[in-house]
């Protein structure tokens, strides 16, 4: 257990070099365009940027397959669009368009995916996709998916106490997930410092017992090696794994905000670290990418987005009815929800299921499963110093009473009967 | 008499078997995950220890440690991994050792759990169950009745049974429903109050209240422990003329408006008895409910007989102040019934 | 017209000046602080950046480092600090971001500061407060309005102000408040609503309801935004013979009984307006506490406009189908005042 | 920053000596007492148990001044005791007598005492004192009173989001907080390892950049050895102190639990290391103690003892008329709440508390605070799609309202002049 803050650097094909590059210039793109669309008073509620950031949730997302599941934050436009959403829907849902994948109940990323691209939509509330992330994981891998999933949180995000509940809870159960804590150095206007006296971000790991890495967030190449590691390491069930990703907003925290209170020096600094124009200076200097190839990308993202925009300006604001109704699932007809096994069922049901209800302590044997139901419980029980006021005598009408009688324990058989009564 | 579902109220079907309160919740939970391997357990202490009040003893024994699973205290974990499971297509059942602590996981539960299925079609299908309320001296921070909270928040349900046969009817169509529910189980029930159950498998369909005793002259809704001590004043009552019909609500969100609106239209008198704390209690929103569809209807006005509006008092003294009795509600229902 | 406290309800006191709903809450927490150095002020981002929405700005730079905390995202943790620097006699102000976020802190809030004066003789003075409410297409997470989750628990005082008056004088009450009280602030109102206020200094006294407009056909009970959709509704009832009077509640808990009886006496007929959900929603209380109170001088139900029983959706079509607006209360209190 | 599992041993003054071994011993009489009423059920509610760990209680407690705070969990009867606390004030918390500190309304260790003897009172929410005595701190250091602050937490409470909150916010202020984490290795049923995978709890620190030490809890002189030096740090501006101490939990989680599930290797082996029993060979080797004091400590119990307890069984219940009420504070005449300051006020009011309100990360220069009253805001700004429904045109009655006005900055002035219209 500890901190890796390198990792075997691995052969990337020509094919990945040039999709980590297009997915970032998309990313890039598909925010510019919303910032156009704010300007125009056509982007419903605020307006979250990752510029400068683009390289983690591209470099982090790229490194999982197609079964693996994600939830992404505010600043993870970049991992959705790894994951195949269309900008269209981005653009929808900060218009709050009919056609969104939302139909305008929800905007921004806040969307999500369950049964084709497995995307679990956020909510504002920072930290809550933790422990749900987890979840997704530990039943994965119940149901024998061998998937993984992963998330993202912010340096003001990791203090949150659902961040330690979900990710402790995480490291108990070894779960298949990944988080990746990005740290931009600011929540909001306020400095790390002031949320979080660490050096390390990824010191938090330590208090789980889990493995971290600490890596350059504006280096896509050392986000996707790290990510890809550390995927395939949750993956073979060696537990959650904590990336820390260095990096800055370069923007307010939305667009309301001109961010005065961040020193001059410090953007300057990292305005001269942009991750897509270092890995295009890495790209041309490696011969993966010139002008040609550029100009093609410009053109390809020009075309594509324009269609995209068109799309979704003409899309329709939602019926006001539609506010109705919905709340509630109403059964099949509304959602068939069915399991998918990809391990024999038989593993997890009786006989094969039944276990031995006890702990054992390395070094001091085990101890039983304790009372029974006829053991006392917590309160419930303990002798009550007054008689009840409702003593339940028998009653004219209603159900059939008594007080106090011994509790029956059921034998598993009364419940096998049952079952093959239905069956 | 029967139940709105048909099934005899009283639960004495075809082999019927008489258990504890506790019983029942424990053989939903046994019967579900043994019809359904998506059904697993989540809480603390729930495996090994069987639980702190023993509802879950003999589950991991037969299901194992995959399904039955001992957490960390961590009650927003708890939800929040149920949550993502439910995603799956698993039905979780998270149990609060004490559904006090369920307050430590509101966010998850209120702005999660509640708002998937209307915000991003996501529904959630999970229970999250626990021993709830007082009478049993745990005082101010194991006797909650935290069912306003829920029944406030678009997207839950909310069920709080009175007797076995409802306990396990309800839970089982709990797991079996693809929404969130909040079942909550008065403790004071768990070893104090038995019933028949058949043998069968059987649910009690969410939404549906049961009329317990029929009555003319005033109706009584109530749910959980009250049930009883209503039914206990409604036998006082009856010794002094006055015939109660007393409803046992069984499920708070969604209300059974037409079971509800159907007798204050016969009795044209309406009492409700909740131990939940009275402003902001459920009898106001009963009170609504009845001004909307049932005005005309009313002879009198829409009565609550609740607990105090203090924090769950220790001392039996105090909570026995604190709480509602037999006799508090046969005094309000009597005044109820000269207006 | 003179409001239950006496003061002009419209605030144009003498040398009275017109500010927004926004700066009156600045001047309130300013004057708390400049007047008594127990008041702190502890949040997210509301010192160097003044807060989310400016409430803040300038008291930084006046009280310094250590009675303006910029916190870590941490709510649990701002309560339950607030709450033990109120244990030595300080008097925290506690900044929810946006007030959706207090449900992070539900069990510090309702467990541990809402009950310490009933069961251990310990007042926790300290005031949480926040931006809610809708309108503003904030969407599903940043438009609550939370207060019937706190009008339910004992022990916690809840204010919800309409006007700059009423805010700074509400806010500053609140601050003077041995009590854990709830000021909810509406963010519709920050820059939409101007009033003016007196420059001198001022309370208002928490608990007591304020008639806004007179009228002898029916009441209308609201509080916050929907108070302004309400006086709205009522000038269009005018103009068809019907008087409303219009009652701004200010305080949600305690309600404010005496003023409330008082005018459905005269009038006879209810119609409560919340911006909230419907399902136990405040209109639930209020139409119980006229039952108790005033049954036999109601010559209409008590109703209720509300919001819709769903999350706050984001489009703003869809928010504006959510919302109750002034047509909508038109239309509700003519059909009452016919009943 | 780290972890120190060693500390300068301290010597102790024979008083020191006996007064630890006096209050271990009280501890224990005490709750053995409260068996025996609760075997006669003259106990409301559950009895819990801290056999085994009475030199946690009291040696971290009897490292604190009369003027630092406590918060006591469950098992903390001994830290109560070393403040000051009567046995007659537990016993009638216990059995909600009218003369308890809580007259009947809260029981067990569920009192406090803000004036006296600066107790806070826990509630069963496992963590939630984490951040209130975070808040005694920061308000004593505020106020000058120099004090410290302690409270304690379990291993499984650890896990709790609040814990996380807490200890990172007390981290972020440095307050003068001690917190000790009792790892008696089981949270009722479970073992610490299902709960939190680390060896060592201490390092739950390391998140939060703060120091830790890790100490044998059934030796009383480590544990005071520790919990002073710690305490000292803290008052000395060092910021918070986590304190791992190892024990072991001799009964069940309360009364009502035979705790079958502890493997009995794993009891026997910490029965014999039983804290009070270690102690007294200490003692008695250096001669500290022989039988005759031994035999007066006894005696001295057996009278207190005896005699508290009398007057806890002869006082009333509460009557019940005494649950109406007192749900809020009426004012002056209620509580007169006054600060205690030991420090200048002027410190702390304008002028001298008045500073620039910039942000300096090291190495970067300064930020300001930015956008000032007038700057758009999170959403309530951002331009509406739609009309606002109501637009408040001016009102026969009502309040005086115009819509969308220049928001107006008052001028501290304005402030000052109503200040000084009061004064
Ligand atoms: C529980 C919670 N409290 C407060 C907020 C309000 N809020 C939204 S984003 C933000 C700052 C987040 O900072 P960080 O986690 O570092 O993410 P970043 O914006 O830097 O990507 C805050 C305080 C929230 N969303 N959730
Ligand atoms: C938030 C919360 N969840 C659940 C509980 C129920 N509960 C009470 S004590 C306990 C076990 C505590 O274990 P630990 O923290 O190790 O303390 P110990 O009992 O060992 O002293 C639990 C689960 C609680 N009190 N608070
Ligand atoms: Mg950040
Ligand atoms: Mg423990």
């Amino acid at each position: 257990m500890g901190t890796i803050t390198k990792q075997m650097p691995r052969e990337l094909t020509r094919q990945q070099h040039l999709d980590l590059y297009y997915y970032m210039r998309l990313n890039r793109a598909v925010e510019e365009t919303m910032v156009k669309l704010f300007r125009q008073n056509k982007i419903v509620g605020g307006l979250y940027s990752s510029l400068g950031q683009e390289a983690i949730s591209v470099g982090t997302c790229y490194a999982l397959e197609k079964k693996d599941w994600i939830a992404p934050m505010i600043r993870n436009i970049g991992a959705l669009l790894v994951k195949g959403v269309p900008p269209r829907d981005i653009f929808m849902q900060h218009m709050a368009k009919y056609d969104s994948p939302t139909k305008g109940r929800d905007g921004t990323s806040h969307f999500g995916d369950l049964d084709n691209l497995h995307i679990v939509s956020p909510i504002s509330m920072l930290g809550d996709l933790i422990p749900v992330m987890t979840g997704v994981a530990i039943g994965g891998r119940y149901l024998g998916q061998k998937i993984v999933t992963m998330t993202w949180i912010g340096d003001g995000g990791s203090s949150t106490g659902v961040f330690h509940e979900g990710l402790n809870f995480a490291a108990t159960q070894k779960a298949p997930f990944v988080l990746v804590l990005e740290n931009n150095l600011w929540a909001y206007s306020t400095p790390v410092r002031r949320q979080v006296p660490l050096e390390n971000l990824a010191d938090r790991a330590k208090a789980y017992g889990i493995d971290s890495y600490i890596i350059d967030g504006n280096n896509v190449m050392a986000v996707y090696n790290t990510a890809r590691e550390a995927v395939e390491r949750a993956r073979a069930g060696q537990g959650p794994i904590l990336i820390e990703a260095k990096t800055f907003r370069r923007l307010g925290h939305a667009q309301h905000d001109p961010a005065e209170y961040v020193p001059k020096e410090m953007r300057a600094r990292w305005e001269a670290r942009d991750p897509i124009a270092l890995y295009e200076k890495f790209l041309t200097g490696e011969r993966l990418l010139d002008a040609a190839g550029k100009k093609e990308i410009d053109d390809k993202l020009d075309t594509l987005l324009a269609a995209e925009r068109e799309f979704a300006e003409n899309s329709p604001m939602p019926p006001p009815e539609f506010a109705e109704g919905g709340v509630y699932c109403t059964g099949d007809e509304c959602h068939q929800i069915r399991a998918k096994w990809e391990r024999a069922i038989a593993e997890v049901t009786p006989p094969r299921s039944s276990v031995k209800a006890v702990w054992t302590v390395p070094g001091f044997g085990s101890g039983k499963g304790s009372g029974g139901a006829d053991a006392p419980i917590h309160f419930g029980d303990t002798s009550v110093v007054d008689k009840p006021a409702n003593n339940g005598r028998p009653r004219k009408a209603g159900a059939k009473m008594t007080v106090k009688g011994a509790p029956k324990k059921a034998k598993p058989a009364a419940a096998s009967t049952s079952r093959k009564g239905r069956r | 008499m029967a139940g709105a579902n048909g099934a005899p109220t009283n639960g004495s079907a075809a082999g019927g078997k008489e258990i504890t309160f506790l019983e029942a919740i424990r053989q939903a939970m046994f019967e579900e995950m043994e019809r359904d391997p998506t059904v697993l357990l989540m809480g603390e202490d729930v495996g090994v220890y069987g639980g702190a009040f023993k509802t879950s003893e003999g589950l991991l024994e037969r299901f194992g440690w995959e399904r039955v699973i001992d957490t960390p205290i961590s009650e927003s974990a708890i939800i929040g991994a149920a949550c993502g499971m439910s995603y799956l297509g698993l039905r979780p059942i998270c149990e609060m050792q004490f559904i006090d602590f369920i307050v430590c996981a509101f966010n998850q539960i209120t702005n999660f759990v509640a708002k998937g299925h209307y915000l991003w079609n996501a529904p959630a299908p999970m229970v999250i169950r626990g021993p709830s309320g007082g009478g049993v001296h745990g005082g101010p921070f194991h006797s909650a009745n935290p069912e306003m909270y829920f029944v406030h928040t678009p997207g839950l349900k909310v069920i709080y049974p009175s007797t076995p046969y409802d306990a396990k009817g309800l839970l089982k169509a709990a797991v079996r429903d693809n929404n969130p529910v909040l079942f909550f189980e008065h403790k004071f029930l768990y070893r104090r109050i038995k019933g028949d159950v058949p043998t069968e498998d059987y649910t009690i369909p969410i939404g549906r209240a049961v009329v317990r005793r029929e009555g003319k002259h005033l109706t009584i809704l109530s749910y959980a422990a009250m049930m009883h001590t209503s039914l206990e004043a409604a036998d006082a009552l009856a010794k002094e003329g006055i015939e109660t019909e007393v409803i046992d609500l069984r499920t708070l969100l969604p209300l059974d408006e037409e079971t509800i609106v159907n007798s204050v239209k016969k009795t044209n008198k309406c009492l409700v008895v909740h131990e939940d704390t009275k402003t902001g209690g459920i009898a106001g929103e009963i009170a609504a409910l009845l001004c909307e569809k049932a005005f005309r209807d009313l002879d009198g006005p829409v009565l609550r007989m609740t607990s105090l509006d203090t924090p769950v008092p220790y001392a039996p003294t105090l909570e026995a102040c604190f709480l509602p009795n037999a006799k508090k509600v046969f005094t309000a229902a009597k005044a109820l019934a000269r207006y």
